[in-house]
């Protein structure tokens, strides 16, 4: 079980301490070409979570590889892209693939991407046949059946899922119930947010054999299990670290208490407990998925 | 370094329509004047970005405007509770000024107690909406205050250093007369760290994060 | 504004009273043959909401017909239907043609129909051309684009929107660490759903010109007043009902009071006041859409 | 009627594992033994069915196993505290019966002391984990008290009226014992009046709502 941040919800060049308490550092999404993003406002808070429409603001393939890159020395760094066509996706997967990156998230859930199996296959194909290195097919759980997009990344050669990207939510200000975020509506993220995750990692391990990083909502050591137990691999943080940039060290300090008092030796023990009786090729499948990924170089044993 | 601590509430007491905020220094850092940190605000999600209005050995004091959920939250909150602290945050008043002018609008004067102490109580304009706003201009040595519909700028004397904090319009016709100023502006923030880009602000006709590059800016940017 | 609960909330026959402090009685869903539902536990609090797996319990069209719907005369009833196939839902709607029901909710949201927008369309079309009752399309906000589902239904002959059904979540056990319900995952309701049918309304708003009736999450007379905002014209109660049976009479308190401070003369005013000055043309369209209803014996003014 | 209304905490007291809650009673009707109300948990989004335990002049109160968050919610309310209580809610039990024996295992005592007094103290046979919980005992008058690995079907005497409440496997045994028994049961409820169709329990091979069909049920059925 590896620690990761979300993507889009850590900077390791203004806080490389807190990229440094997790596993794995996750880039905010890369486009091909530079975004400035939204105009402000671009977050807000409603009950049970936030919103965002910060609008993918990055400095562009060519930028990031020539210069922001270099300055994540000593990180094992996940390079999230998105674009607007499929040919955008195998133009960043192929610029990275002789980078110093350990994997590369697809981000499947731009606002100008449509989110059916058939666009996530052909996008996940188009990668694939580019680069070496591991694909991450970032899921949006926004969708009549999450699993069935799960099979089509799995089909065109995903090597995991990273579940779930944001939902799309709207809130209106106090005052003059004009939208408060300057795009109107904007992605759910935190709280919120949990039930769906644990929803999606749950169908998406019955369906496929991928590893899973799961996310949303995460804010304790028990939620950390409760993936973990639905059935993903590794868990992201995001929203939490806002409030809470400590919350790697904390949260690991949680989830050794969470784990011992359920009994299990360690964190890769309780993935997939959710499931135990009723899913019984999950192991078999765990250690397939092991063979598969060894010579990429990528720990997925957890 | 990110630190992130919890600390005791040691008192607070209204300020005209506003609530200061005494918090146990413990080991906190208070930073330069202009310089934030990220009050976790009980039953809310994301912690509020808040200057610094006052430190002594024991305390740091914030002085906060109760306009919504967050900040209604710290406003209610009570001798001996206890709240996270993060900060001090982004970039401060530079303090290498030869004749400085502190302005101040509304709320705006929060970081101006703690920067007037730090630059030996230099001259200040302070403008309120009301004399009970006007209340708060007490926690400021050797201010002059002006009430609506009169505005700082009228009142400004010229050949100063400007360092101010107010509200955007406020900040807009400093920034048009001064443009040497020192401007702290505002802008919702969920991290106050580099992390959510929530908190952008046009600078140099580029957004940027205004709690990396800022909150205080320099009026020419 | 019409206040209605949502389908599957209210059981006029167990709770009378509470149908009658509402302007309509929507019915939980009915399909063509009686079901037993789910086994239990059907039921889960989670952070922020609910999970409800149901099953879609219900008596089957006959006896609901023979049975049910005379014990509710005096109400103004919307009949919520059903069907794991397009030829379901025709039957349905044939069936309740006849009979003395202000309208037919069609729940395209079931687990086993598809909610991609063609197959929305083929339901309503279906349903369209047997009967002449209003036909409320019911649609799922968890899809790429509700705005896409809403132009389907609109375009097959829907006379207004119910917005949103509820969305997938999982809750696991504390001690077990297995589903809490039975079925494993359920349908996430309440607070959580708000800022996702917020943003589902406004959307929906600014595609069609169908009247709308909102729900998720709504609990005050201010959560009345975002939806109105966003674009609903009518409004449903549902999960607050079970902790608040007196919910409709305090809420419409509560609205009145929000109204005033507002300034809105009434609750049909506030209608779309998120989108004013950007959505034009949308009070011309309120107008059609009040005299396309009005031979329909429906008031949809709202 | 569905009557729901707020009502003051009158006091709390710890009876071995378990709270009882004091309410004020106002113009609450304590309704029939077995039947219950729907109690506000305080932070929660859903209410908690609890059955009625003990009725006075000025008093309703309910006796809490602190189980998850909402009953622990419940089992730290205060004196002065107010909460949302909806009911009374389902059928309770039948009191027309000639030689009544009551039953109770664990926090299925609940509603037996009200249950009791109603009937004129009957003998009663209660079942316990250990020594701490049966301290609730108290509660009812002529109880002879078990603990595992004793059962109450080893001791409850033939030639009774039984009505029960406790565990589903307690309910479950009596049942094959005695078919006129009447048994409360419990399932989870979201709504406790019949809006939601969640607490469906098996009745007669169907499955039906136990707040509207029971939660008081006969054995036979
Ligand atoms: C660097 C910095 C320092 C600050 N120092 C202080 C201080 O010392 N004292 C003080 O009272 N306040 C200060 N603020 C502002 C304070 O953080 C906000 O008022 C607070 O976050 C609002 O939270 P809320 O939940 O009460 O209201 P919200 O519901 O979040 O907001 C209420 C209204 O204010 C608007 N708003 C919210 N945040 C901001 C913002 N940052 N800028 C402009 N408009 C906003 C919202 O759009 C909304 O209309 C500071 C802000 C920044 C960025
Ligand atoms: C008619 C009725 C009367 C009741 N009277 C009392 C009473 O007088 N005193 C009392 O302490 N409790 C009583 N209960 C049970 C009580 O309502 C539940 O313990 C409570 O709702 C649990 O809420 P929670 O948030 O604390 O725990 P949760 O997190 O909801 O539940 C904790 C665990 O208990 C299980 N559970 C929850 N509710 C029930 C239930 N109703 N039946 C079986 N298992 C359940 C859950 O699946 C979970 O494993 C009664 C229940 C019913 C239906
Ligand atoms: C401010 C913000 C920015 C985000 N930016 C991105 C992004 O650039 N790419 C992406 O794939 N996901 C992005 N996300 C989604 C997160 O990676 C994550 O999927 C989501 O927030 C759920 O996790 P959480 O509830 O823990 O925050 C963003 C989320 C937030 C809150
Ligand atoms: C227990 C329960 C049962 C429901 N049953 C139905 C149903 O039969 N048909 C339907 O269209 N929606 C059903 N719904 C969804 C609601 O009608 C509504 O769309 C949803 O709960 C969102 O509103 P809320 O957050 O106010 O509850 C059900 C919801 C709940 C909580
Ligand atoms: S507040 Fe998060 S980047 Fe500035
Ligand atoms: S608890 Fe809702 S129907 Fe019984």
């Amino acid at each position: 079980m590896r620690l990761l941040n979300a993507s889009g919800c850590l900077d390791a060049l203004t806080a490389l301490e807190v990229a440094r308490s997790l596993d794995v550092f996750v880039t905010k999404t890369v486009t091909p070409m530079p975004r400035a993003g939204n105009d402000p406002v671009r977050i807000a808070e409603v009950d049970g979570g936030m919103l965002n429409a910060i609008g993918l603001a990055n400095p562009g393939i060519e930028r990031f590889c020539g210069d922001t890159l270099a300055r994540l020395a000593g990180l094992e760094v996940w390079v999230s892209v998105g674009g607007f066509s499929v040919q955008d996706y195998a133009d960043l997967a192929a610029r990275l693939d002789g980078e110093d990156v350990a994997a590369i998230e697809l981000n499947l859930s731009c606002p100008n991407v449509d989110e059916v199996p058939e666009s996530v296959g052909e996008v996940v194909a188009a990668a694939r046949a580019v680069t070496e290195k591991p694909l991450y097919a970032k899921l949006s759980p926004a969708v009549p059946d999450v699993a069935e997009t799960a099979r089509a990344a799995e089909a065109a050669g995903a090597d995991g899922l990273s579940l779930v990207n944001t939902i799309r939510g709207l809130a209106l200000d106090e005052r003059t119930l004009r939208p408060v975020l300057a795009r109107g509506p904007g992605g759910l993220s935190g709280p919120a947010l949990r039930p769906v995750a644990l929803a999606a990692v749950h169908a998406c391990r019955r369906a496929t054999a991928l590893p899973i990083v799961g996310m949303g909502g995460v804010a304790t050591g028990r939620h950390v299990l409760e993936l973990l137990a639905a059935g993903a691999n590794d868990v992201a943080l995001g929203t939490i670290l806002f409030s809470d940039p400590a919350a790697p060290g904390r949260i690991r300090a949680e989830l050794e208490a969470e784990l011992a008092a359920h009994g299990f030796a360690d964190a890769d023990n309780a993935v997939g407990a959710a499931h135990e009786a009723d899913l019984p090729t999950l192991h078999q499948r765990s250690r397939v998925r092991v063979e598969k990924h060894l010579h990429t170089g990528l720990n997925v044993a957890g | 370094m990110l630190t992130r601590a919890a600390h005791s509430v040691t008192g607070t007491e209204a300020v005209g329509p506003y609530t200061l905020l005494r918090i146990q220094r413990g080991d906190l850092d208070p930073g330069l004047p202009g310089q934030f940190f990220m009050l976790e605000a009980p039953g809310r999600l994301l912690p509020r970005p808040m200057s610094l209005c006052l430190a002594t050995e024991s305390e740091l004091a914030f002085l906060i405007d109760p306009i919504g959920p967050g900040t209604r939250a710290l406003c209610s909150l009570e001798l001996g509770d206890r709240l996270a602290i993060l900060g001090p945050l982004g970039n401060g008043f530079r303090l290498d000024v030869e004749r400085p002018l502190l302005v101040g609008g509304g709320i705006g004067i929060a970081p101006l107690p703690y920067l007037s102490e730090r630059l030996d109580n230099p001259p200040a304009v302070l403008g309120f909406r009301t004399s009970w706003h006007a209340e708060a201009a007490a926690l400021v040595p050797n201010a002059e205050v002006v009430l609506e519909p009169i505005y700082v700028t009228e009142v400004m004397p010229a050949g100063h250093d400007v360092l101010a904090c107010g509200p955007a319009p406020m900040l807009e016709a400093i920034r048009a007369l001064t443009p040497h100023a020192q401007l702290a502006w505002e802008a919702p923030m969920a991290c106050g760290y580099g992390a959510c880009w929530g908190c952008v602000v046009r600078i140099d006709g580029e957004l940027k994060r205004l709690c990396v590059e800022g909150p205080v800016l320099d009026a020419a940017a």
